[in-house]
Parts: structure tokens; C-alpha cells; sequence
């Protein structure tokens, strides 16, 4: 018996040397290598799927039509992070030593966790309206970039459009904050407390623990109770639905319930009907009426080139991601005007990021027309605070259903500054701003 | 003194002040109870014959309702989904017999423990593999599940009652009570329960001990399988549930290990205990508290009970 | 029946009119007697008589709901096995209560627990003074394995050995302890006559080269009638007889209770 | 046959019980350690460090502290994520408040945090046992969670909600922060559990292990004999989250960089459960292979298909990974359910009577 053990125990061992020499992945030098944090494994998949898609197809189109960027093939490289932050650092190795020019995280913890690596690894991280909403200040983080638009900006747009223009108007209502207890639900509370305190309405704050995502009944005999004028979400995953499933079970009215961008199509459809009215923030366009969404499906989805099943195909979530690959090969066009260079590098395509100007024009060329609102981004400004409009679920789809709202930036700046002064300070010896700036802004 | 003022009076306050917002609490929580003991039933089935305390109850309630999911969308209709389910379930059990129990009897527990977790892994990643990572929708309506909601008008306010809630309860009631004449009266049952007494006596009088592990494991996926859909139907089908279906342990704890109406009962009292202290104290905590209500509840009603409400006794002798 | 060598008159454990119940069945009713210095002191009857339930009075197990209980000379209310232990006072099981787990030598190391002083810190380190103690006690350790001729199991790990030289080992583990008086539960339970003699042989040798007191509860009466210095009789948790061993042998109760059920 | 201890006669019990008593053992854990201080570092392969080693080493340490805690003193716990989080909570706020001193000290004191946290946790075992002590470990474990994040105290009101890693310095060479480089920090790491691991061995090779195995393999005789059961038990508690809170102060200051409460939730509990068990209970060594199994295997089976050129969907892997280190944790099980540390014994035999089966 025992000699089998051994030769079972020997075995394994060499099944685990085999896979040693797999710990150092080369990298291909005729083409720029773009990695692309995923997770379509885990309690998250249901967001992150979609997302995945979209960002993958759209850069495979790139390299399928045009031949990827200026004429250089990119490299796209997906890595699973199932959401899980030890995961994605361990992404964030593996993709170190292949110089990747650009870090999608797509989680606000991975995000966190990389924001003092990128000046040292000299690696841009693009967290596209997630992440640390203090870096949007480029002085202070020249290497992290979060446009269109913060949470804090979300938060007071959604505060806005409830109040029906300005936040002043909520003077005496109360406003319920269901949220994704994480960083990334957290990241509002302190702009909450502020304009509660500066506009004279009440919060209620209702945390639903990642644990509890899908048993959320307590909160929402909470809001039975409360009986809040509005109830705000930043919910993620499985928290969407069950959140909107519980909010019709408590009999909440779906016109008064407002989420940030980040529920999609999928987290409705099991509500259905019932959902009618659920209103979130988006700030790009939905569906596949654009040239470029077309030209997706022609050469992508239809060859069999994408994992999207068909009924995901330009849904809100899988846009987005179109939307996240579209600002890549933008900032990897302008690395390649300013350094001259086909093969950017890191550093070339921080500067290609602040470098960002889509205005129509640049969007009509992109095959993009109307997707999204034009906006730039400078050396100081690495987000824009962008306005985003409301989308209503008609029962099947989002439809826009306001003009874009602006950020109430009065409130939110100040805020924003200190978060970043206090950021610097807390992480004794945070590099000051040394990379220089060529923008002509 | 306000702290006080808040923890000892102003709850009951609100419970005399709006009764029908108590009972509407008290029914969530009694639901919730319903299904954790639905999934510790599962556990006790297992751990009375085998004596395996079976960690991947939890998982093989999502794997079992995926399953159903991801066959109604190959193609089946619901009810054929439903019995395919069914056999999928006998198969694992069939399987986890022949793989698992067989080569580890008589290791120690703590080995079949962890063979139950090398189990979960083993149906996450099939599963996913198989019918893909993101949430699905319960085919409820397909399998004639009421929805929709009572409401009733009552001690100044409606209480409202989903009608799926209700299915859910009855569901229980009967798999406890099949369940309960099953080891009553059936040659099969007296034999498990033999088993369950002493593996050597049983086996002694002509039990197969593999025969009746495919058995009990068989009925904890069917359990498994009741249990993922009643849940996935009030939120989805995905991986997440595993975490809700960790409650299942303070409420197997608290009830026994090894006693069905145990499990039942420590579910109730958990589910309803966890909702009343979210609802009427969790504020004053900051919310949340749900999280880990269940286990300080389990724990304190151990430190008076070491062996749980309905669990055999434990003497020590020398 | 033999001379025990440091038998005297002091007495070392005396027991006044012990009850013990648990709940309405009552183990021990109204019992009484001593046990001298140096003496091996025999507790029989029928199964069921009370008997171990005794030993775990005795070691604190237990606690009786009335009754006095003296160890050398101090009166003792609800004590814990801890202090039992701390006094002196060691014993070996029924049903052999080893660690499974560890080796014969690891077994009989525990005995010395509570004579190794050297705390954490050194313990940590293993070094210096806690290296010395671990030596010294193992050389203790060392005389006992000599002493009950189980040198070649020295690192074999209790679980595996047979059940004779299990009961050998927890001797042993109980002689580390160097106590004043050694409870002995059926220390012949289920042994061959080669295997008896030898346990024998070291119940003699414990009591006079150890000078360790002996209470031991045996079947075999042979055994007891060698070996006891005087022997005290349960049936049904209440004392029948006490005495020397030809006193209870002629003893009219004895036979009837006990011998004539017995044979 | 090299691995012989023929002609190695031991003249004194000092020898005798020395914890390698075999000069093979010896000469092979020299080399292990040279490898680990010499070679490793030497081929500065900053995936092989930051990726696979420093998360090794790491979670070696809390699985020898769960180790001495379920191996040794038999307390089932699944705390163990939570203990960690105790300690790198502690080291945070020790280091933000007291910036001045040694991040290297704060790792230790941490520790012992952690190990205060861990006693009241362990009050319970007393009277509640085997499986039905799971769940005051699982009490522990979600109610801290609950604290990491509800207790904006404990994370200076981050509007992150995260804690972050401050620069530190050892003689001006940067150990914390990300201008640290792997190889500083992997030396760190290696130090502490080098230190720790040969403590642990040290501990239960003496008398306080097998106070520990006593209480483990019956309680109610190790009590007759003078074993305080209440006092062994909660010094194993101690003892346990002491490795536990150090452990975890070093994977956020030295491995991650920052952390949010997610990063100490039950599942980390469960992982280094799982170390423990398929290293096997009550091993120092079998830590270190159960650790090894279960964190460098699915990095292994997550780079292979890559490596053959076989190209799969990264989901797809990821579902692999899973599928793939479930059906091994079950395979290694029934091999020997005692886990690799058995196995390892079982192969040090067969080299030792070699060529002949006994």
C-alpha cells in the first residue's frame, strides 16, 4: 500500500515541477500588451462577465479590422481575478514582467492595492469610474486615472436629479443609502454626511455585508419602516437583483429608487414588469446602433471570436466595457503621437492618457458617434467629472430618460482635495509629482 | 443611559407602537429560518448514517438548482429539468459513495470533513464550468411556484406574505414530515437509524452500510435540491448562496448534530432570533449585525447546552 | 500473602460516609474506610458495586453530595483532579485512557507534568535551563521504562501496542508522577496468566521499591487475596465487609454477594 | 542507501532528543534553508518571489499556528482569517499612531494583539467541543469581519474604508511600501517564519506539546494528571493567534500592500484550514506542505495551460483551477488520510530500511 503512496506522492510532485517552468511567461515583442483584469468565476461574475466581453471584443475588433492600434497588433491578455484581491495581484505579477502599457483592476480593493505600485512599476491604472475617487487628481496621482466621472461625482448627481435640480430642494427628506458594505459602498458615505449636514436632509444608511448580499429582507423591512423619500444603491453582483426583488417584496416604489451605474440588464430581467420605473446613472449610450458596435458584431461576435452569449451582446455593462477599451486604444493612439514611437511603453501611455480629448468629432471617427458625451482630460484633471444621465428600466430594457446631469463640483471638490492631501500624508513619503506634462491644455 | 434607553426599551417601544411591522419581522425571519433548517437538514441526514460532518450541503443546494437552471435552458422543459435534476443528484450521490466514503470509512472525521470541502471545490468549479459563473433567474414560474403577495390587513397596517414564502414553508413542512414517516416506518429508514446507533451492530444484522450512505446522501441533494430552489427564486442561482448557506451551521450546532427536529427548530430560533435583533438593535450597532447574530446566538445557547437543544447527551466516564 | 515492606499505621486517606447519586440512582451510599501509608489496600465487589465511582471520588472526578474525605490528614471539600494530581494522588483506567496519539516515552513524560517547572519563555527556546529539566525528567522516565521492561517501545506510538503492554505503559505513565497513592482500576482487566504475573510482579515492586500506596479494584480474586494487605467490599454502592484478605474470604455477606455470583 | 542512520549511535538523551535526531535530517534541512536564504532570492524572479514565495511563506506561518491550535491541542477553528485581520488592524493603527518606531516591532507586538483577541475567543472551548466549537470560531470570525469594517476607528475613517501601507525603513533600506523591493521583503517574511517555525517545534517537542496532545487525544486523563485543561487550551488559543496576527500583519505590510476587511473573510479561514489538514494535524513540516499543496498548485495549474501553449478562456482556468484542486484535496485524502505530513513519514521509512520493505 504504502509504495503505491509513494509512487502517488512522487507523482504528484512532479506534476507540481512540471508547472514550475510556467511561472515565467515571455512576452511577445512585435505587438503592445494590453491585459485586461477580468472575473467571469465567483459571486461577481454577473457583473463581471458582460464587462469582460465587451472590453475583449472591442479591442479584438481593433486588431481584426485595423490591425490593432497605428498599425501595431495588440497583445490582449485576460486574467481572472474573481473580484478577489489577493487574485489580482497575483494577476498584476504574472502581467508585471510581460511590461503591460496600461491596468485595467475593475475592483476598487485591487485598485487600492496597486495605486502606490504604479509610479514605481511606471504603469498606468485606468480604474474607469470605480477606484479611489481622490485620484483624480493628477498631481497628486499621476499614474491613476478614473474618468468619466467619481462616485462622489455620481453621488451628488443622483442627489441632484432627486431633488430635481438642486440638492436644496431635499431640505427635510429623508434619502436611504442602501450600499455594498466594501470600500466601494463606502466611498460616498463621507460626501453624504456632508451635504446632509450642509442641505439639511436626513440619511439613513443601510450596509448589506457582502456576506448577506443575497439575504437582504432586514434592510428593507429597515426602509419599510424608515419609509425614506428616496433610496440611493451602490450595489454590485448579486446585490443588485436581490436588491430590487426586496424592494418590490417590501412594496417600495421603483420610481423613487435610485442606483449608481453598475446594475445591468441581467440584474433586472428576473423582476421583470415588476421592476418597471428603477432608475440608474450611465453616462454612454446602449444597444449596438453604432458603426464600431456593428463592426463588432460582424467581425466578432458573429465569427465565434467572443464568449458574449448573443442576449448580452451591447447590453449596459457589455457597453461599458466597449466604452473601457475605447479609452485604452485612444490614450495608446495619442502615446504613439507624442513619443513618435509604434511600440509605446507605460510611461508613453500615462501621457497618452492625459492627452485624452474625445470630442464628437473624434467619437464620429471612432465609428462611436453620439455614445458618449465628449471630454478631456489634462495633467490635473485625470476624470473630467463628466455629467451622466438617468436610465429608466422599462420593464426589458434601459432607456435615457434625462439630459446629462453635472456634478455639484461646489460640494465635491473641496472634499476631494482633502481626500487626496490626507491620502499623501497617511502613506508617509508619497512621491511628489516629478513626471512632467505635455499637454497643451 | 441613552445607549441603554435604546437597547432596553425604545425597541419594544417600536414593537407595541407598530405590531404589523413585528409580525412582518417575524415572518422574514421565520421564512429565512425555514430554509437554513432546510439546509441543516441536509447536514443531519448525512452526519446520523455517515457520520460525515458534510461541509458541501451548502454548495450542493446551488449546484442542484444551477443544474435545474442550466438544463431548463439546454432546452428541458421545467418538470423534465426537475427530474433530471433528481438524477444528476442520485448520481453524485452515487458517486460521492463510491469516491469519497468507501476508500476514507473508518478515517478519522476530520479527514471526511475535508474531503467534504475538497468535494465543494470540486462542484464550484463543474458547475461553473459547466453552466457558466453568472446568476441565473429560477425558473419559478415554470414550476408553478406561486408569486406575488398576501397582504393583510392587520393591526393598523398590512403585513404582506409572499405567496412563494408560503410555498416555501409548506415545502418544508412536508419533506420534514415525509421525511420523518420514511426513517419511521420503512425498512430502509430502520435500518439508517441503525446505522445512525452503531455502524458494527448494523452491519452485524445484514445493513450495507454503502447502500444506505447512497441513500441518505440521495435524499440531502434532493433536500439540497428543494432548498436552491426555493432561494434562487427569491434572489438568483449563483455561487453567492454558498455564504447564505453557511448559516446552516449555527443552526445544525444548535439544534444537534444529529437531530432532525433539532434542525428545524435551531433554524427557527436562528432565523427569527437573526431578523428581530437586525431589525429592532442592529441601528444601534451601525446595521449589519446579521452577519454574525446567528453564530453569538448558537454560541450562547452551547455554553448552557454543549451538546445543542436536541442532541444526545454527552457523559463523560473514565 | 505477602509481607509489604513499608506498611505502617498512618493513615493516609480515610473516607467518612461518602453518597454520591447522579440524579436519582445513587453510586455510592454511606461508605467508610481508610487506607494506611504503604499499604495495598483491594476494593472488590460485582460489577456495578460502586467501585470506580469511588477512584473518581477519590481523584476529584467526582464529588460526592455528603461525606468527609481526608488525604494525609486534610479534610477536603469539592477538590478538583488538578489538586488531586498536585497531592499525590495518580491512577491508571478501566478501559486503558492512553494518548493514542503519542509515544510510549511522550506517555510517560506527560506523568511529570506537574514537576517540570521552566515556563514558556524556555520552553520557546529549548535551550539552557529547559533543555536541562527535559533531560533530568527524561532520565526519571527512563528508570521507569527499565523498571517495566517496555525499552524497545520506547518511541512506539501507544495506538499500535498491544493491549498488555498499553496497561504496562499506563502504569508507567502513572508511576511518573511519583505519587503518594496509586488508584489502579482493574490493572489485570483482560490479561493472559504470563501477562498477570508480570503486573503483579510490578504491583509489589511499585509498592515497595516506589513506596507508592496502593488502591487497586480487581476480579480475579486470586490476585487480590496475593497482593492485598486488606480488602474492602462493595455491593450496590454500600461497604459489606472490610478487612484482611482470609477474613473476607470466611466472610459469610462476601460469599454470598460476591463469590457465590461470582462463581 | 544515503538515507541510513546505521552507525549514528546517540550517547546521550540530550542527543536522543534533539529534533533531528538523524544527520541526514540535518544535512537535508540545510539545505532547504540555504535554498530558501541563497538560491531563491539569487534568481530574482519578482514573480516567483512576490507571487509564489512571500504568499507561501505566509501562509506556512498561519498554518503552523492553526497547526499547534487543531494539530496539537485538537480545537477545531475556523477564526483563523479573522486572528489575521486582528493582527494587520493592529499593526495599522499601532504603526499610524506611533509611527516613529520599528514597523518591525509593531509586527511582533501585533502578534500579541491578536493573541489577547484569541484567548477571549477560546473562553468557549472549555465547554463546547469538537465540531460544536466550530461554530463559536465561526462566531469570531464573522464578528470581527463585521468590526474591520463597521469601526471606522480601526481604519482612520479611510473614506477607502481600506488600510493602506506607509513607507517604512530598516537602515534606510525601504522593508514596506512599494518601493520595497520582493527580495527585501521575501527576506523579512522568511526571517519571521524561519524564527517562528523553529519556536513552534521547539514548543511542542517539549512539555507544553504534550500537555497539548494529552488534552487532544482525552482530555478527561490528562486532567487527572495535573493538566489544567482550561489554562492548556487557552495557551493553545494564544499561542495560535499570536501566528495567526503576526501572519497577517506581514501579508498586508509585505505582501499586499493594502487591504480591505474582504481580505480576512471566512474563506481565508477556510484555505488555511485546508493547509492544515492536507498538511497534516499535528506536523510542523506537513504545515509547510499543505501550504505549498494549496497555494503554489493552483498558481502552477493557472499558468500551465499558457506554458503548453494551450490556449483557454481565463474564466475556464480559473473553473479548472477549482474543479482540479478540489479532486486533489479528495485524491491526497484517501492516499493518506493523515495527510502529506504521514506521507513524508511513510517515504523517510521506506528510505530507511531500504531495499528492504520493513
Amino acid at each position: 500500500m504504502s509504495n503505491k503512496k509513494i509512487a502517488y506522492f512522487t507523482g504528484a510532485a512532479l506534476a507540481l515541477a512540471l508547472t514550475a517552468p510556467a511561472f515565467t511567461p515571455a512576452a511577445a515583442e512585435d505587438s503592445i500588451y494590453v491585459p485586461l483584469f477580468t472575473y467571469r468565476t465567483g459571486p461577481f461574475a454577473g457583473s463581471g462577465t458582460p464587462i469582460a466581453d465587451g472590453m475583449h471584443d472591442y479591442l479584438t475588433m481593433l486588431n481584426l479590422r485595423d490591425g490593432g492600434v497605428g498599425g501595431v497588433k495588440l497583445n490582449v491578455d485576460e486574467c481572472e481575478t474573481g473580484y478577489d484581491t489577493k487574485k489580482g495581484l497575483e494577476c498584476y505579477d504574472a502581467v508585471k514582467s510581460k511590461n503591460p502599457v496600461i491596468v485595467n483592476p475593475w475592483s476598487t480593493g485591487i485598485t487600492l492595492s496597486l495605486i502606490p505600485k504604479a509610479a514605481v512599476d511606471k504603469t498606468p491604472i485606468l480604474s474607469m469610474a470605480y477606484g479611489l475617487s481622490a485620484s483624480a487628481k493628477g498631481d497628486v496621482f499621476p499614474w491613476i486615472f478614473n474618468p468619466p466621472a467619481t462616485y462622489w461625482d455620481g453621488t451628488s448627481e443622483i442627489l441632484k436629479y432627486i431633488a430635481g435640480g438642486s440638492i436644496d430642494k431635499l431640505k427635510g427628506k429623508t434619502i436611504g443609502y442602501i450600499y455594498f458594505d466594501a470600500g466601494f459602498g463606502r466611498e460616498p458615505l463621507p460626501l453624504f454626511k456632508q451635504l446632509a449636514s450642509d442641505f439639511g436632509f436626513t440619511m439613513k444608511y443601510y450596509p448589506v455585508a457582502p456576506a448577506d448580499m443575497q439575504n437582504q429582507s432586514a434592510q428593507w423591512l429597515d426602509i419599510r419602516r424608515d419609509k425614506p423619500d428616496f433610496v440611493v444603491m451602490f450595489g454590485w453582483g448579486a446585490m443588485n437583483a436581490t436588491a430590487v426583488k426586496e424592494a418590490i417584496k417590501a412594496g417600495y416604489p421603483m420610481d423613487k429608487f435610485v442606483s449608481i451605474w453598475w446594475p445591468g440588464e441581467a440584474d433586472l430581467v428576473s423582476a421583470g414588469d415588476a421592476a418597471k420605473g428603477f432608475k440608474t446613472l450611465n453616462w454612454h449610450g446602449v444597444g449596438a446602433d453604432y458603426p464600431a458596435l456593428q463592426d463588432i458584431k460582424k467581425l466578432v461576435v458573429d465569427a465565434g471570436k467572443s464568449q458574449a452569449p448573443k442576449d448580452e451582446f451591447a447590453g449596459v455593462l457589455y457597453d461599458r466595457g466597449v466604452y473601457n477599451s475605447m479609452l485604452i486604444a485612444e490614450a495608446i493612439a495619442n502615446a504613439q503621437k507624442l513619443s513618435g514611437k509604434k511600440l509605446v511603453t507605460g510611461e508613453d501611455v500615462r501621457r497618452g492618457l492625459e492627452n485624452i480629448n474625445l470630442d464628437a468629432a473624434r467619437f464620429k471617427e471612432l465609428g462611436l458617434e453620439g455614445f458618449a458625451a465628449p471630454f478631456k482630460l489634462s495633467c490635473a484633471d485625470h476624470n473630467s467629472h463628466s455629467a451622466t444621465f438617468i436610465q429608466e428600466w422599462d420593464g426589458a430594457k434601459f432607456v435615457k430618460v434625462t439630459d446629462p446631469i453635472s456634478p455639484d463640483s461646489a460640494d465635491v471638490q473641496p472634499l476631494l482635495d482633502e481626500a487626496a492631501k490626507a491620502y499623501a500624508e497617511k502613506n508617509a513619503g508619497w512621491p511628489a509629482r516629478t513626471e512632467a506634462c505635455d499637454s497643451k491644455s | 443611559m441613552s445607549l441603554l434607553y435604546q437597547i432596553f426599551i425604545d425597541p419594544f417601544a417600536q414593537m407595541i407602537a407598530s405590531p404589523d411591522l413585528l409580525v412582518q419581522t417575524i415572518w422574514e425571519g421565520f421564512v429565512g429560518g425555514v430554509l437554513y433548517a432546510l439546509i441543516a437538514l441536509g447536514f443531519v441526514l448525512i452526519f446520523k448514517a455517515s457520520g460525515v460532518f458534510n461541509f458541501a450541503q451548502g454548495i450542493m443546494m446551488v449546484f442542484a438548482a444551477l443544474t435545474l437552471v442550466g438544463f431548463h435552458e439546454k432546452g428541458a422543459p421545467a418538470f423534465v429539468a426537475l427530474v433530471l435534476t433528481i438524477g444528476v443528484m442520485y448520481l453524485l450521490a452515487l458517486g460521492v459513495e463510491r469516491v469519497i466514503l468507501r476508500p476514507l470509512v473508518n478515517q478519522p472525521e476530520i479527514s471526511l470533513f475535508m474531503a467534504t470541502f475538497g468535494l465543494t471545490y470540486l462542484l464550484i468549479g463543474g458547475g461553473e464550468l459547466v453552466f457558466g459563473g453568472n446568476p441565473k433567474s429560477m425558473i419559478a414560474s415554470e414550476l408553478y411556484l406561486p408569486s406575488g403577495s398576501i397582504d393583510l390587513k392587520m393591526l393598523g397596517g398590512t403585513v404582506s406574505l409572499q405567496k412563494l414564502d408560503i410555498a416555501a414553508a409548506v415545502i418544508a413542512l412536508v419533506m420534514v414530515v415525509g421525511l420523518g414517516l420514511f426513517f419511521q416506518n420503512t425498512r430502509i429508514g430502520r435500518a439508517l437509524r441503525a446505522v445512525a446507533d452503531d455502524h458494527q451492530a448494523a452491519l452485524s444484522v445484514g445493513v450495507s452500510l454503502n447502500q444506505i450512505w447512497v441513500i441518505v446522501w440521495f435524499a440531502a441533494g434532493v433536500v439540497a435540491l428543494a432548498t436552491g430552489i426555493m432561494w434562487g427564486a427569491r434572489s438568483d442561482v449563483s455561487f453567492a448562496l454558498q455564504i447564505v448557506a453557511l448559516k446552516a451551521l449555527p443552526v445544525l450546532v444548535l439544534g444537534g448534530l444529529t437531530s432532525i427536529p433539532g434542525a428545524i427548530v435551531g433554524g427557527l430560533i436562528i432565523g427569527v432570533g437573526e431578523k428581530l435583533g437586525e431589525f429592532y438593535w442592529g441601528h444601534i450597532f451601525g446595521g449589519g449585525i446579521e452577519s454574525w447574530l446567528a453564530y453569538m446566538i448558537a454560541m450562547a445557547f452551547l455554553l448552557f447546552r454543549p451538546q445543542g437543544l436536541f442532541g444526545e447527551r454527552i457523559i463523560e466516564r473514565v | 500473602m505477602t509481607e509489604s515492606g513499608r506498611r505502617t499505621e498512618e493513615v493516609l486517606l480515610s473516607v467518612e460516609n461518602v453518597w454520591l447519586s447522579f440524579g436519582g440512582v445513587t453510586a455510592i451510599a454511606d461508605v467508610s474506610f481508610d487506607i494506611l501509608r504503604g499499604e495495598i489496600r483491594a476494593i472488590i465487589g460485582p460489577n456495578g458495586a460502586g467501585k470506580t465511582s469511588m477512584l473518581n471520588v477519590i481523584n476529584g472526578f467526582y464529588h460526592p453530595q455528603k461525606g468527609r474525605i481526608a488525604f494525609q490528614g486534610q479534610p477536603r471539600r469539592r477538590m478538583k483532579p488538578y489538586d488531586a494530581a498536585n497531592q499525590g494522588i495518580a491512577r491508571t483506567f478501566q478501559n486503558v485512557a492512553l494518548f493514542k496519539g503519542m509515544t510510549t516515552l511522550d506517555n510517560i513524560m506527560t506523568g511529570r507534568n506537574l514537576r517540570m517547572k521552566r515556563g514558556f519563555f524556555w520552553q520557546a527556546l529549548r535551550h539552557g535551563p529547559a533543555l536541562e529539566e527535559e533531560i533530568a525528567h527524561r532520565r526519571y522516565c527512563e528508570e521507569i521504562i527499565d523498571f517495566l521492561e517496555i525499552e524497545h517501545i520506547r518511541k512506539a506510538p501507544v495506538g499500535s501496542l498491544p493491549y498488555g503492554l498499553q496497561k504496562r505503559v499506563e502504569l508507567g505513565r502513572a508511576l511518573a508522577m511519583e505519587p503518594v497513592l496509586l488508584l489502579l482500576d482493574e490493572p489485570m482487566a483482560g490479561m493472559n496468566l504470563e501477562e498477570k504475573e508480570d503486573m503483579s510482579r510490578f504491583i509489589i515492586d511499585v509498592n515497595r521499591h516506589f513506596g507508592a500506596t496502593i488502591a487497586l479494584i480487581e476480579h480475579d480474586m486470586g490476585v487480590v487475596m496475593d497482593l492485598a494487605n486488606r480488602v474492602v467490599v462493595l455491593e450496590y454502592g454500600r461497604k459489606i465487609a472490610d478487612g484482611a484478605p482470609e477474613e473476607i474470604k470466611r466472610d459469610q455477606k462476601v460469599i454470598d454477594a460476591y463469590l457465590g455470583v461470582a462463581h | 542507501m544515503f538515507y541510513r542512520e546505521a552507525g549514528q549511535f546517540k550517547t546521550s538523551y540530550a542527543a536522543d532528543m534533539a529534533i533531528f535526531p538523524i544527520r541526514q535530517d540535518r544535512i537535508g534541512l540545510a539545505i532547504i534553508l540555504a535554498i530558501a536564504f541563497i538560491a531563491i532570492p539569487a534568481t530574482g524572479n519578482l514573480f516567483l518571489l512576490d507571487t509564489v514565495m512571500i504568499p507561501f511563506l505566509i501562509y506556512a506561518l498561519a498554518t503552523v499556528g492553526l497547526n499547534l491550535l487543531t494539530g496539537y491541542c485538537g480545537l477545531l477553528s475556523l477564526g483563523v482569517g479573522a486572528f489575521m485581520g486582528v493582527g494587520a488592524y493592529a499593526c495599522y493603527k499601532l504603526t499610524t499612531i506611533f509611527p516613529g518606531v520599528n514597523i518591525l516591532i509593531w509586527i511582533i507586538a501585533s502578534g500579541f494583539v491578536s493573541c489577547a483577541v484569541g484567548v477571549v475567543f477560546g473562553l468557549p472551548s472549555l465547554r463546547i467541543k469538537g465540531f460544536y466549537l466550530v461554530v463559536s470560531t465561526l462566531a469570531a470570525q464573522f464578528f470581527l469581519d463585521w468590526c474591520f469594517a463597521r469601526i471606522t476607528w480601526l481604519y482612520n475613517d479611510n473614506t477607502s474604508g481600506a488600510i493602506e501601507v506607509p513607507t517604512a525603513k530598516l537602515f534606510g533600506l525601504p522593508i514596506t511600501g512599494p518601493t520595497a523591493t520582493p527580495t527585501t521583503r521575501y527576506f523579512i517574511v522568511l526571517i519571521f517564519v524561519v524564527t517562528l517555525a523553529w519556536i513552534a517545534s521547539n514548543l511542542v517537542h517539549g512539555r507544553i506539546g504534550r500537555m497539548w496532545m494529552a488534552v487532544r487525544d482525552m482530555d478527561i486523563a490528562a486532567e487527572l494528571m495535573g493538566v489544567r485543561l482550561l489554562r492548556a487550551k487557552l495557551l493553545a488559543f494564544a499561542v495560535s493567534s499570536f501566528y495567526a496576527g503576526v501572519a497577517g500583519a506581514l501579508m498586508v505590510f509585505l505582501w499586499l500592500g493594502a487591504a480591505e476587511p474582504e481580505a480576512f473573510n471566512i474563506n481565508q479561514s477556510f484555505l488555511v484550514l485546508f493547509m492544515t489538514i492536507i498538511g497534516g494535524l499535528g506536523s510542523i513540516v506537513g504545515a509547510f506542505l499543505g501550504a505549498a499543496l494549496l497555494h503554489i498548485l493552483p498558481i502552477g495549474l493557472r499558468a500551465l495551460p499558457g506554458a503548453i501553449g494551450l490556449s483557454l478562456g481565463s474564466a475556464t482556468i480559473e473553473q479548472l483551477t477549482f474543479a482540479i484542486t478540489g479532486a486533489l484535496i479528495i485524491f491526497f485524502l484517501i492516499v493518506e488520510p493523515r495527510g502529506l505530513a504521514q506521507l513524508w513519514r511513510i517515504g523517510k521509512q521506506k528510505l530507511r530500511v531500504w531495499p528492504f520493505p520493513y
